[in-house]
């Protein structure tokens, strides 16, 4: 794999990481948190894990954050940090 | 001289009683079928028992092992000497504490008796279990086995006093169980790797060192609270909330001689006298016991309360019986085997009788028992015959098993230990005697004056008498006959004692 | 150019550690419980991350085999229909790995540990046809197998989480731990 | 037949729960015969396995018909077939025990109850049979995630510690499966047996890595089993969840943590590894004094008897942990045999825990008064357990002391003999202190009265449902301390083949 | 908890960093991990013992297929876990809401007809990625995922309510079920046949082709499961938390 997508796929990994953690607004940290898995299953089908990428894509992108939004719409949007 | 036979009596003489439980709960409709199973059961064992007597008597040991429990220790039934003493004190004095419950029980109307001849029974086979158990662990089972069981005959009434008394009971014991002997049974276990048989050599020569020799006879010696060693003696007195017949039960047969007995068993079948001797360490305990007896007989004498008093005496007893054995002479382990059958007879007398007053008269106290002897003749002349037992005059046994005692200790060359005895003996003529004496002769002139009359006699009921005579009588009958006790504790050295 | 590389050779064991860290500190100090169930899918992911790095290989491709080495593999048995049907994606497969290939050749320059290796792996390559199978060309499937569990689980935890989430919602109409927690201990 | 019994074993449950699932849609009663009948089989396939390997030796069942390192395979020794048992014979007393419970407590929701019961079995029953590093994974996450539902499907309080326990339980879980991966970058295997060899062969202990793998893992399963300072998700979770989730998993749960704890230990790092070369056991054995007595304290101080016994089973996590770094082969067998009694002792006084809850719905200690009076029966099988917690004989509790104290003796860990003295002494106030309640009631007996109290007409027994399960693991209890030198033998047998004799200090 | 998560946070991290220097080189093809027999095998023998050209499928489906089954499980639990939690029975809030509300709105119609063109597509794509999975990334779980998404899709665009009149709660679970039933039956039948579980070899006695090709088969079989379960947990999982256990009107 390339190393430099390599090192700027890790840096975005870790700068979504913590945004969707530090963001006050939930349903901004479930759509973050989808960013954060696209990268990750970028990095991951660089490393030639094709059928990891293509599971966290369909999970990790897209069902986990519709879950997570289904729950934040449920509850409630705001969080305390 | 050593030889051994295999038989399951000794197995039978221990189950009888747990069997009777069935019938008993079964009958519990009936109060006379009910009491008859306990009755019954009581002859059986007493019956089994003897049977085994000649047997022992000619040197034999009668062993049965029920089942190999842990890899190398079995539930082992053996009957010796020692075993056979205690058993047959045991099991002769329940069939008069079963005749004796059944009269006061009925006398005071009281409540659950079917649970309370449930666990006497449970009690029972328990006491014969530690009696004739061939090893270390079998103890051990049949000793925390009494423990529990007992505890619903001690807080019998279930009243607050009862729940105080009951919880300080098992506190004490379980404590004590858990915390010494549990540990020291292990620790047994872990450095000879036997089988932890008895036997006259014991077995722990050559497996441990000194120190922890020591240490060892110490966690036995406390460990086995049911002997009321000082300062694990208070459970005792709290223990007298029971009902009369559990506390005759608990003085004279099961509980506290089952205290004595396991650290009888100690001594001589774990460690061995020989061993003990050689390491010079059982001086410490016997100077703990001679602390106790002087101790508790200073209590007692302050004591108003007849059954408190009695059971201070108690404790002093018992340690006399451990001072004997831990002076090792053969003179002294022997008197203080025979003390235990003689201290039973005499002490359950005296309880006896002091249930026998409160059924009667409904007194606890000894303050108001001036006078009391021209109403309760036979009562007040059997309490002084115990007394005169306990105390170690004659024409009781108790004079046989001191002698023992006292000549021992010169064997052993402990002058101080000798003095002891002798002041201790004072004490219990202090605080037993004057009892009786003032039962008979009270210090009110007015009371003394009355002249005696057959009419003014309000003894209670026969099945309550009836113990308290045989018992006294028994007392005075082991003056004219201790031989076969002490031949039976003589087995126990060996050298024939 | 080559300093930086090798730190973000490293830096691919630094990340997930780092990322690890991120999500743990989250689901231990985190106050919202949905966040502490964002901070647990990346803890997880990270995980994955570390396992997947495992199985990676310098100039090796993914874990599916070319048509001719698949051909090769069962030819004994003659199994060929699957082999039309499949052309045009295995070309374009072929095509990838041959770029693959050239670019790990030059990797092997680089490393002289690495050439010796290479050259073995010539030496095989003469000694079989040119579409013998091996093991160093293809990434650890094993890995992505287990990992493929891994996200599964993941889900499934992240789920049934944001169901007891709802269910407290439901109960003391907060998602803040704090909050809950106060609720309780008033309410008693 | 006999030689598919492994998987047998779990096969039952884990089809059944899918049946459940199915089935108990549209008739509900059906769940629990079903339930009963498929932990019934569950029973006897373990039974055989564990007969199949005292004869003839430790059991690989090849699963899918590959050979070891490169299939998943089940290997089933003396150890994982007595745990077995342990867990199918548990899970039957609870499911017959369930059946009242679980329609009071869950309406509407008793298939899909049912239906997470018996998934919790099978991936219990799947990590103890298991070979595969990984798949104990795969199967401690069937039995986490049904635990989580099991626990939230109770009351409000319930919800939150269900919570709790999922953030712990993953973070366990996770670390666990860290661990794994590890391991597997310096082995490049997952099957246990194939670890061993490779990490003994390459020479690795003295790895960094394989060290880091050694702790992930052993604090990972220490989470889940709520070893002392990460127990505290354990009390609310077992103390507020449905009857029957607390029954089964108060039990279970830890043990099988336990067990994987202990085979990890010996099967896969060795006790070489574990314990000469790292040489933390008597770190690892303070921390366990510490458990036991910060877990006996805190039992005493509860007045909710669920959570009293939770904080005991923290108590008894303490006891086997220590009684695993003893590093001595009878403290080991102890720890193993205490698998298998705490397992039923725990079980014992759970299901006494939920009578007395159907009976009273009170959920303090004082709903015992009279108990004694009014349910004898129960008060019966309430002893049976109480005696074995505290340990006196002949229950099963007093055998696994025994061996435990004697490991604490024989290797000199005297802090750990007393820690565990102390701590029986404890349960035995604890335990007295019911007795007591439940004895003398709430007034003392009304003193001489004339029908002396004999009388049954104020008996309200439990039902037999909840009865025969409570009498029946009073018996196992008594059964076990009877036999225990038939289990022990089964357990030296299985430690026979480390050297633990020799490799002790 | 902040200190402590700082704590927990820097001591794992401080032993996680110092396992990292002992770790092989990254990408080393020379590493434990990738020279072991076991991963070795996997890459060279798949091809021969199974005739699947995507080893991951081959090792997931048929070397692993134990752990596969038990993580169709786990999903299969995960959707039981959350209706047993969450799932609220009875019309209790019926009254409340005679109709759902998203009803009385008409839904956006450009999302409705895009929806109603992109449906289909997903779902021939998710029956694509589950069927060619042995020769290219994919199988049951993907597939199963996407197919699930498409029916999340719909119940998105429109309202749950209309999601339900294709897959009801009911055959939603008997979907799930009848999965894992077609996974764990090809276990019981190569049982039945007299050999272990799992192992599709034997049932060559009721596939075509020889052994190998019946595991070549029964992979495909097994895949198909999986993504039975996949698809219906997911959209049940989806149901519960967005309507939150009412299955009344979703988000």
């Amino acid at each position: 794999m390339i190393w430099i997508f390599d090192l700027i796929i890790l840096v975005f990994l870790v700068i979504t990481a913590i945004i969707s953690l530090q963001v006050k607004d939930l349903l901004s940290a479930a759509m973050i948190l989808g960013v954060y898995s696209f990268l990750m299953c970028l990095l991951w089908s660089g490393m030639g894990a094709v059928d990891v990428a293509f599971t966290e894509a369909a999970v990790g992108a897209g069902v986990s954050a519709v879950f997570l939004i289904s729950t934040v719409l449920r509850t409630s949007r705001r969080s305390s940090d | 001289m050593s030889s051994t036979i295999t038989s399951i009596t000794p197995l039978l003489a221990c189950l009888v009683s747990l069997i009777a439980v069935l019938p008993i709960v079964l009958l519990r409709k009936s109060p006379n079928a009910r009491e008859g199973a306990t009755f019954v059961a009581g002859i059986i064992k007493f019956g089994l028992v003897l049977y085994m007597l000649p047997t022992v008597l000619a040197g034999t040991k009668i062993e049965y092992t029920l089942w190999q429990i842990l890899p190398n220790i079995a539930i082992e039934f053996r009957v010796d000497g020692l075993g056979m003493l205690f058993g047959l004190v045991a099991s002769s004095l329940w069939i008069l504490t079963s005749l004796y419950s059944i009269g006061y029980m009925r006398g005071l109307k009281e409540h659950s008796q079917t649970r309370f001849f449930t666990f006497f029974a449970i009690s029972l086979s328990a006491t014969i279990g530690v009696a004739f158990s061939g090893n270390l662990f079998t103890l051990y089972l049949f000793y925390e086995m009494l423990s529990l069981a007992t505890y619903p005959l001690v807080t019998h009434h279930q009243d607050k006093e009862a729940r105080t008394g009951g919880r300080t009971y098992l506190t004490y014991l379980l404590t004590t169980s858990i915390g010494f002997v549990l540990p020291a049974l292990i620790f047994v276990f872990v450095k000879t790797g036997s089988s932890m048989d008895f036997s006259p050599e014991g077995f722990l020569a050559g497996h441990i060192s000194p120190s922890a020799a020591l240490v060892l006879l110490l966690l036995f010696t406390f460990g086995f609270a049911k002997a009321g060693i000082m300062p694990f003696h208070s459970w005792l007195p709290g223990a007298m909330v029971a009902p009369t017949p559990v506390s005759a039960l608990l003085h004279a047969v099961a509980v506290v001689k089952v205290g004595v007995f396991c650290v009888l068993r100690v001594f001589t079948g774990v460690f061995g006298i020989d061993y003990l001797e050689s390491l010079d360490i059982a001086t410490v305990v016997a100077w703990i016991a001679a602390f106790t007896v002087i101790t508790s007989s200073l209590i007692a004498l302050s004591q108003d309360n007849l059954k408190r008093r009695l059971a201070f005496s108690t404790i002093g007893q018992l340690s006399y019986i451990i001072l004997g054995v831990a002076l090792l002479s053969d003179r002294a382990v022997t008197g203080s085997m025979t003390h235990i059958a003689m201290h039973a007879v005499g002490k359950i007398t005296l309880f006896m009788c002091a249930g026998a007053v409160f059924v009667a008269t409904g007194k606890k106290y000894i303050s108001q028992m001036d006078g009391l002897g021209k109403k309760m003749p036979f009562t007040f002349a059997a309490f002084t015959i115990g007394a005169l037992s306990v105390t170690g005059l004659p024409p009781t046994g108790g004079l046989i098993s001191k002698f023992y005692l006292v000549t021992g200790t010169v064997d052993a060359g402990q002058v101080a230990l000798l003095v002891i005895f002798l002041i201790s003996t004072i004490l219990n003529a202090a605080y037993l005697l004057p009892i009786g004496y003032r039962a008979f002769f009270p210090k009110d002139k007015e009371l003394s004056k009355t002249p005696f009359s057959w009419k003014a006699v309000e003894e209670a009921s026969l099945p309550c008498v009836l113990p308290v005579c045989i018992t006294s009588t028994l007392a005075l009958v082991l003056f004219i006959k201790p031989q076969f006790l002490i031949n039976l504790a003589g087995l126990m050295l060996g050298s024939g004692g | 150019m080559e300093l930086l590389q090798s730190i973000a050779d490293s830096f691919n064991y630094w990340i997930y550690i780092i990322l690890m860290m991120i999500g743990l500190y989250a689901l231990v100090a985190k106050n919202n419980l949905v966040k502490k169930l964002i901070g647990m899918s990346i803890f997880q992911t990270a995980i994955i991350l570390f396992y997947v790095s495992i199985g990676y290989k310098d100039g090796a491709t993914i874990p599916i085999l070319y048509e001719h080495q698949a051909h090769h593999g069962h030819h004994d048995a003659g199994h060929g229909d699957a082999e039309d049907a499949h052309h045009d994606v295995e070309h374009a497969v072929e095509e990838a790995a041959k770029e693959i290939h050239a670019v790990a050749e030059d990797h092997a320059d680089g490393h002289d540990a690495h050439a010796d290796d290479h050259d073995t792996l010539v030496d095989s390559h003469d000694a079989h046809t040119s579409s013998a199978i091996h093991a160093e060309d293809f990434a650890n499937p094993l890995v992505h197998v287990l990992m493929l569990t891994a996200i599964v689980v993941g889900v499934a935890t992240l789920g049934v989480g944001l169901a007891i989430t709802q269910k407290l919602y439901g109960e003391f109409g907060s998602i803040e731990e704090s909050e809950i927690i106060e609720q309780i201990r008033t309410g008693k | 037949m006999t030689e598919q019994a492994p998987i047998f074993i779990l096969l039952f449950p884990f089809l059944t729960a899918v049946i459940v699932a199915l089935v108990g849609l549209r008739h509900k009663s059906l769940s629990w015969p079903l339930t009963l009948v498929s932990l019934g089989a569950s029973v006897c396939a373990s039974l055989s396995t564990l007969a199949q390997v005292v004869e003839h030796g430790p059991i690989r069942y090849k699963l899918g018909g590959w050979s070891p390192p490169f299939g998943i395979e089940f290997h089933i020794d003396g150890l994982s077939a007595l745990v077995a048992v342990t867990v199918s014979v548990v899970a039957l007393l609870t499911a017959i025990y369930s059946k009242d419970n679980v329609d009071a407590e869950t309406p509407d929701k008793s298939s899909q109850y049912y239906s997470l019961f018996l998934l919790l079995v099978s991936g219990l029953l799947g990590i103890v049979i298991t070979g595969d590093a990984f798949n104990l994974y795969v199967m401690l996450e069937v039995a986490a995630l049904t635990s989580y539902a099991l626990i939230a499907m109770g009351n409000k309080r319930a919800s939150l510690a269900a919570f709790k326990y999922l953030i712990m339980g993953t973070i366990g879980a996770s670390f666990y499966l860290l661990g794994v991966g590890y391991l597997y970058i310096k082995t490049g295997s997952l099957n246990m047996l194939d670890i061993r060899e490779i990490l003994e062969t390459a020479g690795l202990f003295n790895s960094p890595t394989i060290l880091v793998a050694f702790i992930l893992i052993t604090v990972g399963v220490w989470i889940k089993m709520a070893f002392f300072p990460l127990h505290s998700w354990l009390p609310n979770c077992y103390a507020f969840a449905p009857t029957t989730s607390s029954n089964i998993m108060a039990p279970l749960v830890t043990k099988v943590m336990i067990y994987v704890m202990v085979r990890m230990v010996l099967t896969v790092f060795g006790p070489n590894y574990a314990f000469e070369i790292l040489d933390w056991e008597n770190i690892v054995v303070w921390l366990a004094v510490i458990a036991i007595l910060a877990g006996s304290i805190g039992a005493l101080a509860q007045k909710d008897l669920r959570k009293m016994l939770t904080f005991l089973i923290i108590a008894e996590v303490g006891y086997m942990v220590g009684g695993l770094w003893l590093a001595d082969e009878t403290g080991i067998t102890g720890t193993i045999f205490h698998i298998i009694s705490d397992a039923f002792m725990t079980l014992c006084v759970f299901l006494f825990a939920g009578i007395v809850f159907a009976k009273t719905g009170a959920r303090d200690i004082y709903a015992l008064e009279g108990m004694f009076k009014k349910m004898p029966l129960t008060m019966v099988g309430f002893l049976v357990g109480a005696f074995s917690l505290i340990g006196i004989p002949p229950t099963a509790g007093f055998f696994s002391k025994w061996y435990l104290v004697q490991g604490g003796i024989n290797s000199g860990n005297w802090e750990y003999v007393v820690a565990l003295l102390i701590s029986s002494l404890i349960n035995a106030v604890l335990f007295f202190r019911l007795i007591e309640i439940a004895y003398f009631g709430k007034k003392p007996a009304e003193g001489h009265d004339h029908h002396h109290g004999d009388d049954h007409a104020k008996v309200s027994e439990a039902s037999f449902t909840m009865l025969l399960p409570l009498l029946s693991t009073a018996a196992i209890l008594i059964v076990i301390g009877l036999y225990n030198k038939e289990l022990v033998s089964v357990i030296q047998d299985f430690l026979s083949q480390f050297n633990l004799a020799t490799s002790i200090r | 908890m902040k200190i402590l998560g700082i704590i927990t946070v820097i001591i794992t991290g401080f032993l996680l960093l110092q396992a990292e220097r002992d770790f092989p080189d990254w990408g080393d093809a020379a590493s434990p991990a990738s020279d072991n027999r076991l991963s070795q095998h996997y890459i060279t023998e798949t091809i021969n013992e199974t005739r699947v050209s995507n080893m991951v499928t081959a090792v997931l489906a048929d070397y692993r297929g134990y752990d596969t089954m038990f993580e169709t499980v786990v999903i299969f639990t995960a959707g039981i876990a959350i209706i047993g939690i969450l799932r609220v029975y009875g019309p209790s809030t019926k009254l409340e809401h005679p109709e759902p509300t998203l009803d009385t709105e008409k839904p956006d119609l450009i999302i409705e007809t895009t929806c109603r063109l992109l449906i289909p597509i997903i779902q021939l794509f998710a029956l694509y990625v589950i069927a060619h999975g042995h020769y290219s990334p994919g199988g049951g779980f993907q597939g199963g995922v996407i197919f699930g998404a498409a029916f999340i899709l719909l119940a998105l665009a429109r309202d749950l309510q209309t999601a339900q009149k294709w897959v009801p709660e009911n055959r939603v679970l008997n979907l799930a079920a009848i999965g894992i039933f077609i996974y764990a039956g090809h276990g019981v039948l190569s049982l039945i046949f007299g050999e272990n579980f799992l192992d599709y070899s034997i049932l060559t006695k009721v596939l075509p082709g020889d052994a190998i090709d019946a595991r070549y088969h029964s992979m495909l079989g097994v895949e198909i499961g999986v993504a039975f379960t996949v698809t219906a947990i997911m959209f049940s999982i989806y149901s519960n938390l967005a309507s939150n256990g009412k299955m009344e009107e979703g988000i």
